[in-house]
């Protein structure tokens, strides 16, 4: 019995995984009519995108970092899912976690170093939580639709942000130097490690321990969702709300605490990409494009925290090497294409149903299928 | 690169008819086995921006057709993009590495100590105190000036307008410099100012461009990249006159662009590019300003008078001898008075 | 008079995009297909506009083609949501990041450049019924509008007519509602969800066109920014209908006039900033204060499954 | 007489399962003929076929003496053929004239675009009163009873000129007044020629309604009788395929202290309309208290009010004492509730969980389920492991999702569940709806048993049968309020009847 339901397990597991794979090379055969149609070679230019991003320590370092943010806005997108909320918000609730940061770093800047990146990490969360909480508690209390509220919310984020950036937290204000279109930088003491730091091989490559943070985030989110009260109550609210009214459990309570920490994920992401690369926040005129990217990553990784890990490295891989391919003279385009038919793929999940009846027409065996099955 | 190996064919003829200097700078160095690369990275404008990032492209062009280079480009998507991506180049070795925009510095300070051997340029930023990297910026206000002399000779409703992209300094520098020289001239026009808070938002600054001519602009000037075609898009529907930025953009609507502000990022890379090529590459700031033609005003369609070019002219002479100083922040701007000339 | 004549005009530009895109979603979603790809489908019409007018010199080729565009983007959704059952929000986030690619790189493979498309010589900026502007006052309205402009109001009235008075639109709504039930009366879910999804992208493709071609004459990438998720959140907040979905467009359009035109209303002490949040944060208290609960259609992103319960 | 439809040797597989074993299946013209089965036992998926919604296997379909290839409903609808699914197909937010028009619709206006609501309408009102099927044409369907719905559903068939007729368990959702009136209209329909075909569990109403009787088990035909030359017994029998005890045995009842008392209580439906007007009761230590009534009198409020899902809107209610009017869901259960919900699908399981994650669906926060907020998933498998056992609950493991379970194992994992819980009070609402012999005979012996314990019931119940057959004591509920309480072994059915129409009966 216990032997059947690991069997069981493992054949689920490789059945999920299964596909995810057929769909990433069929995109990267579709990928490389359109690499021919540049006039370059699609060989060519895979072998600059693999190379690109995991050829040398440093490179993988690089595909690391881009990893990083990813893997934070799609456990945010997948928390939510889990608990029936879509949560367009990840771009927003990232900016505020930036912004956030920045303040607690300017506030805190007297804080020593073994405590203040932590102090930095809580701002971010926080930042992402209270801007998630609104579109939670407007969905909980009344039954607000939380995609418009998200997607609003996104916008307003951008530009408070924007406001800030310029007119509180700008070093001319603070600082009383030049006018600047970027924040003052949170302090030395403030900052992430660097892994080339610990480990010289990682050579110019700028990962750092956010990369930990987030593995440890998504671990921590697997245990949340699957191990606590917690998670089942989420779990089953996402599944069926009237079933979970029914046992006892919270619908309002839930479905804002989900959002929450959602939003505080999304934060963290900001707090992270803050305190271990940029140090500042710019002024923007667009989204920085995590939060949609968080969609894409949370659903090719079927909203499971482990799924998500993978999934988050296979676009960090296809970002950094992009670069290489960039430089190689191929449109940066091709990657966005290719990223696209993969989402396009596994979201057409059941084109696996069809496979037996596609199988079937072509050996003719028609009959027999049936009669076996 | 596999892209660049088909441009050269339409390139080569080109600049060997047009720069006798183009093979020569080949023949002089002696193995030509290895031409030298160099690499430049956009900000999240991107190319196609119509601003600062097509501008240095078209400056590596040059360099490119010249010189015999291999130019190389990367996008950046987000602001989190600028430190790996100056590190991709870095790694590669490349012989130079541009960052287009003062939204680099922070992360090129970084690089430049990671990368000691690199040689690097920045585009619109300075102070950076870097031995290996070249400061290019611009005296934006002055070039701006002098399309505000011209807007405010040429306005007959006296309301000229500003659209600006986003409310960065850089982009103030713009705005403050353009108000002086319509305040220079024409002190009972006003200026109506209008941020877009986006650089691409075509729609929203055709928009912007309705209702500023709707409240009497009849000149409009923009600092807005891709914002700007919406501008001249409305010039032409309306009638208006609107003023380009950066590059010559006349070819937009020869008959509504009544001149460009010229902001020769081209010409900065072009020489900083040179400076490695003959191995006399210096870190510090370059400034390009009135004085060494690396701002000012275009106007390819012949839209200008002779006594608007005269007026115009007049203040550059001014500008570049030093007779006075133009404002480049609010500040400044409000302490500003017009010379008399 | 004539600020406020100019802020209608400009309420009512900005609001049509929003306008087609909205119809687009409720066609879709009225008929159980999310449709996230909106966006996408407009940046595809918006590029396709362009193109096509390009070669042929005939604009209205351009908005054909923009619906022909729309239509193929939306059979790709539709596939994938009905017959591969797949997730439709995956699908729509996938069919926006396809687009705004593909459409990148046919511009720097057509155009040789990236950015921005050169203008074509025929758009259609003007206003076509020249004679509405010799009305005295509103003239001035007029003078300002588009064809889209116009055409975005008729589609709002065949929308309403379709969905409200047609046996099509009576399927439509009981396939959206209970598909099941549509299936046993005969009614083939998958072919109105095909036809319907369909539809959005034709409208959501004149929606792009009437960004490139009604509006600067050109494809700018980005240039849709984020219009698409405005349109979805009309949709809404129009609670799935036409007249509804409408009003929520014409609302953000002002408000966004409003944003523009703050500085002639004489708002000039509010940083711009706050000015630009002004469209989200009103339709956020509209929604949270007055609006309350929007219902979407029961079956509104179930993929159907015949001979399942 | 002439076999209106043939089915031959059909044969229908599902992964995994045979729905249809080689089904002979025969109607004739102008008779009812019950299909009748055991949950599962595959009569559903035969009609789905003949109505083209499932293609067979294997097998052939004739109509009237053809060969018929129905590979859709539309081929079904232009045969002739219509069906009133055991789920209602209504679409709510539409009228019942959009309902039955749906599909079939009438034209008018430009290019014959327009729906021509005026004539349809019309002939809705014609067919309806020419077979007795009174409705009001212009009601949304969330608007109207049940009982009515089922009417929108027939009226649909009989719209698209259906000859053969197919209910699925229609007498499931239906009041003893609407089973008479339903068993009229079938007469009437008959007497028009029609031929039906009636898929029920319940034995007496195929003694009362039909000609012919095919027995299913498993997905095959175990015989076809006629009815006058069988019993309840023997279809019993035939249907279950063992003996089956149909009487509930049941001792003397010994209350005890008060556990549930209502007062006063009133509430809304979800239209904002007052569904409770007052109601006045309470249940003992040691009984049974089954509420009676019509469908839609204000029992599903009461329900939910009670458990804590739905706001009341004055009076009280206590469980031993602790007023609770105000309490969450969370904290009724805290106090010793156990409720088997009407509704097992919406409201008793999560579907997608696996039954472990369902067997502590409202345990979960209680030690050992969980300790300090994290899931003890050892302890919660064993548990659940032991409901299934002890409940028979035929399922692989529980590691499985809920929703692959038939509706009657469903019922009986619920009812495990919840009586496991070792609850004060136990509020079972129609607990053997939709649920074959086997199952229901268990459900009882089981409440009885919970009873014997010395544990409060309340059981909400359409089915007069089961209230006459469990009750201590009966409350009729008639429009929101309790219109009679009286003791179990003094009622019969025709006063309870009376009653539940909202005429008076002596207090007991
Ligand atoms: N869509 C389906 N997919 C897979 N298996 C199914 C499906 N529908 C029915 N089955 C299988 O067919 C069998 C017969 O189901 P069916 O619904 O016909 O039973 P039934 O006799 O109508 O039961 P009930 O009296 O409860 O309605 C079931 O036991 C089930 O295993
Ligand atoms: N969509 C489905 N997919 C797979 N299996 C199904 C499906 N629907 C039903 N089944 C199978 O059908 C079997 C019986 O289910 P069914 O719904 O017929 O039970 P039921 O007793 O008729 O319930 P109810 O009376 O509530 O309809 C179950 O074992 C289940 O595995
Ligand atoms: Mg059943
Ligand atoms: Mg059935």
């Amino acid at each position: 019995m216990m032997q059947m339901q690991r069997e069981s397990k493992i054949k689920i597991a490789i059945d999920n995984i299964k596909f995810p794979l057929l769909a990433i090379v069929f995109s990267f055969i579709i990928g490389a009519f359109f690499i021919i149609w540049t006039g370059n070679n699609p060989g060519v230019a895979y072998v600059e995108l693999f190379s690109g991003s995991l050829g040398t320590v440093s490179r993988f370092g690089e595909t690391m970092l881009k990893t990083t943010p990813l893997i934070f806005t799609g456990l945010a997108v997948g928390f939510g899912y889990r608990c029936g909320l879509f949560n367009i918000g990840v771009e927003g609730q990232y900016i505020l976690g930036t912004v956030f940061t920045i303040s607690a770093g300017w506030i805190f800047r007297d804080l020593p170093g073994s405590i203040l990146p932590v102090v930095l990490l809580i701002a971010g969360a926080l930042g992402g939580a209270i801007w998630a909480f609104i579109p939670g508690i407007l969905k909980a209390k009344r039954g607000v639709n939380e995609v418009i509220i998200t997607i609003m919310l996104n916008y307003t984020a951008l530009y408070i942000a924007n406001y800030v950036v310029r007119a509180v937290l700008n070093p001319s204000i603070l600082q009383g130097t030049e006018k600047k279109a970027y924040s003052v930088m949170i302090p030395e003491q403030g900052r992430l490690t660097m892994l080339t730091e610990i480990m010289p091989s990682f050579g110019y490559s700028s990962v750092n321990t956010g990369i930990f943070i987030a593995i440890i985030m998504a671990i921590i989110t697997w245990f949340i969702l699957f191990k606590t009260t917690l998670g089942y109550e989420v779990r089953s609210v996402g599944f069926n709300p009237y079933a979970s009214e029914y046992g006892g459990i919270s619908i309002a309570k839930n479905i804002t605490l989900a959002m929450v920490i959602s939003g505080a994920l999304a934060g963290l992401a900001g707090a992270v990409m803050i305190t271990g690369l940029t140090y500042k926040v710019d002024m923007a005129s667009g989204m920085p494009g995590y939060g949609f990217d968080g969609i894409a990553v949370a659903l090719v990784g079927k909203n499971h925290p482990i799924g998500i890990l993978a999934s988050a490295f296979l676009f960090g891989i296809l970002k950094n090497g992009e670069r290489k391919m960039q430089i190689a003279g191929i449109p940066k385009e091709v990657i966005g294409i290719i990223q696209s038919i993969i989402i396009i793929f596994i979201a057409a999940e059941a084109i696996g149903s069809y496979w037996p009846a596609i199988k079937r027409k072509l050996t003719g065996k028609k009959e027999e299928e049936v009669k076996a099955s | 690169g596999c892209a660049q190996k088909e441009e050269p064919a339409p390139a080569a003829p080109e600049a060997t008819t047009e720069e006798p200097t183009a093979p020569e700078a080949t023949t002089e160095t002696p193995e030509p086995a290895e031409p030298m690369v160099m690499g430049m990275i956009t900000d999240t404008g991107g190319l196609g921006d119509q601003s600062f990032n097509d501008s240095a492209w078209l400056g590596l062009e040059k360099v490119e057709q010249d010189f015999g280079i291999e130019r190389q480009v990367l996008e950046s998507q987000s602001a989190d993009d600028y430190m790996p991506n100056l590190v991709s180049f870095a790694e590669e070795q490349v012989n130079l590495i541009y960052g287009v925009g003062f939204l680099f510095d922070e992360s090129m300070k970084t690089v430049a100590d990671k990368f000691p051997d690199q040689k690097f340029a920045i585009i619109d930023s300075s102070g950076l105190e870097k031995d290996n990297v070249a400061e290019i910026v611009f005296a934006e206000n002055e070039g701006s000036f002098l399309v505000g002399v011209i807007a405010g000779l040429k306005t007959e409703t006296n309301v000229i307008g500003f659209i600006g992209g986003m409310k960065f300094p850089l982009i103030e520098k713009f705005e403050y410099g353009f108000k002086a020289g319509v305040k220079s001239v024409n002190p009972d026009a006003e200026v109506i100012v209008n941020y877009a808070d986006s650089f691409e938002d075509s729609a929203k600054g055709k928009e912007i461009a309705l209702v500023q001519h709707q409240a009497g602009a009849d000149v409009i000037f923009h600092a807005a990249g891709g914002v700007g075609a919406g501008l001249i898009e409305a010039a032409k529907e309306e009638g208006f006159w609107a003023i380009g930025v950066d590059q010559d953009q006349s070819h937009l609507a020869p008959e509504n662009v009544l001149c460009s502000m010229m902001k020769r990022v081209d010409v900065g890379v072009y020489k900083v590019a040179q400076s490695v090529i003959d191995g006399t590459f210096e870190s510090g700031t370059i400034v390009f300003d009135a004085k060494n033609d690396g701002v000012g005003y275009s106007d390819l369609a012949g839209n200008l008078t002779d006594d608007l070019k005269a007026a115009a002219d007049k203040y550059l002479e001014a500008i570049k001898a030093g007779t006075f100083a133009v404002p480049a922040t609010e500040a400044e701007f409000d302490a500003f008075v017009a010379p008399a000339l | 008079m004539i600020i406020f004549i100019a802020l209608l005009a400009s309420a009512l530009r900005l609001a049509t995009p929003l306008i087609f895109s909205a119809l687009g979603g409720i066609f879709s979603e009225r008929s159980g297909v999310v449709n996230i790809a909106i966006e996408g489908i407009m940046i595809n019409g918006a590029f396709f506009a362009i193109l096509v007018t390009k070669f042929t010199g005939n604009p209205w080729l351009g908005v054909l083609a923009a619906m022909i565009a729309g239509a193929l983007t939306a059979l790709l959704l539709a596939v994938l949501a009905i017959h591969l059952r797949g997730n439709q929000v995956v699908a729509g986030v996938a069919i926006n990041l396809f687009a705004t690619s593909i459409t990148a790189f046919l511009l720097e493979m057509v155009w040789k450049r990236s950015g921005q498309t050169d203008a074509v010589e025929h758009a259609l900026t003007g206003n076509p019924l020249t004679f509405l502007e010799k009305i005295p006052v509103l003239g001035e309205l007029f003078a300002g509008l588009t064809p889209f402009v116009y055409l975005a109001f008729v589609a709002v009235a065949i929308t309403y007519y379709v969905i409200y008075k047609t046996p099509f639109g009576l399927r439509v709504r009981a396939v959206g509602e209970h598909p099941r039930a549509a299936d046993t009366v005969g009614i083939n879910v998958y072919k109105i969800r095909y036809i319907c999804v369909m539809i959005s992208g034709v409208l959501a493709g004149i929606s792009g066109a009437s960004l490139s071609l009604g509006t600067v004459s050109l494809f700018r990438e980005g240039m849709t920014s984020g219009k698409g998720f405005i349109a979805i959140a009309a949709m809404i907040f129009g609670k799935w209908h036409p007249i509804g979905a409408m009003l929520a467009s014409l609302f953000f359009g002002f408000a966004e006039a409003v944003q523009i035109q703050a500085s002639s209303l004489g708002i000039n002490n509010i940083p711009s900033e706050f000015l630009q949040t002004l469209p989200y944060v009103a339709t956020i208290l509209v929604l949270s204060g007055f609006i309350g609960r929007a219902v979407a259609p029961k079956a509104d992103g179930i993929p159907y499954e015949k001979g399942h319960r | 007489m002439t076999n209106v439809v043939e089915m031959k040797n059909i044969t229908k597989v599902f992964p995994g399962v045979v729905a249809n074993d080689s089904v002979n299946f025969e109607l004739r013209q102008g008779e009812i003929h019950v299909l009748l089965g055991e949950n599962g036992a595959g009569k559903t998926t035969l009609m789905n076929i003949l109505y083209g919604l499932y293609e067979q296997t294997s097998g052939d379909i004739f109509i009237n003496g053809k060969l018929q290839n129905i590979k859709d409903p539309s081929v079904a609808i232009s045969l002739g053929i219509g069906m009133v699914h055991q789920h209602f197909m209504l679409v709510e937010p539409f009228t019942v004239t959009e309902n039955i028009i749906l599909g079939s619709e009438t034209t008018t206006g430009f290019q014959n675009t327009k729906l021509d609501m005026e004539t349809a309408t019309n002939k809705v009102r014609e067919i309806s009163e020419q077979f007795g099927l009174a409705v009001d044409p212009n009601a949304k369907i969330h608007d109207i009873s049940v009982g009515m719905q089922q009417r929108v559903e027939i009226l649909k068939t009989l719209y698209r000129g259906a000859e053969i007729l197919i209910l699925d368990e229609p007498t499931a959702v239906l009041t003893p007044q609407e089973i008479i009136e339903l068993g009229e209209i079938l007469k009437k329909l008959v007497a028009q020629n029609k031929s039906i075909i009636l898929i029920t569990h319940k034995l007496k109403e195929v003694m009362a309604m039909s000609d012919r009787v095919t027995v299913v088990r498993r997905g095959r035909v175990i015989e076809t009788l006629q009815k006058e030359e069988t019993n309840i017994d023997e279809l019993a029998e035939l249907m279950v395929g063992r003996k089956v005890n149909l009487k509930v045995e049941k001792d003397e009842h010994e209350a005890g202290v008060d556990v549930l008392t209502v007062r006063n209580l009133q509430a809304e439906n979800n239209r904002g309309a007052q569904a409770l007007k007052g109601v006045d009761f309470e249940v003992k230590a040691g009984e049974i208290f089954a509420i009676a009534g019509v469908d839609g009198n204000g029992q599903t409020e009461l329900v939910e009010v009670l458990t804590g899902l739905r706001k009341s809107s004055g009076g009280t209610f206590s469980i031993k004492g602790d007023d609770l009017t105000k309490a969450s869901s969370k904290q009724i259960l805290k106090h010793g509730l156990a409720h088997i919900p009407e509704d097992r699908h919406k409201r008793g399981l999560v579907l997608e969980h696996s039954l472990a994650e369902n067997g502590c669906l409202g345990s979960h926060l209680n030690e050992p389920f969980s300790k300090k907020g994290l899931m003890n998933d050892k302890y919660i498998h064993e548990y659940t492991r032991n409901l299934i056992d002890e409940y028979d609950v035929r399922t692989p493991s529980e590691w499985v999702p809920a929703k692959s379970l038939s509706g009657g194992n469903q019922q009986k994992f619920i009812v495990a569940r919840e009586m496991n819980r070792n609850p004060e009070l136990i509020i079972a609402s129609q607990p053997t709806r939709g649920v074959d012999v086997g199952a229901i005979e268990f459900i009882h012996k089981k409440l009885v048993e919970q009873r014997d314990m010395g544990k409060a019931i309340l059981l909400v119940s359409l089915e007069l049968d089961e209230v006459m057959a469990l009750a201590d004591r009966i409350g009729v509920i008639y429009d929101g309020q309790i219109v009679g309480i009286i003791n179990g072994e003094d009622a019969n059915e025709r006063e309870l009847g009376i009653m539940m129409a909202g005429g008076k009966a002596q207090k007991a």
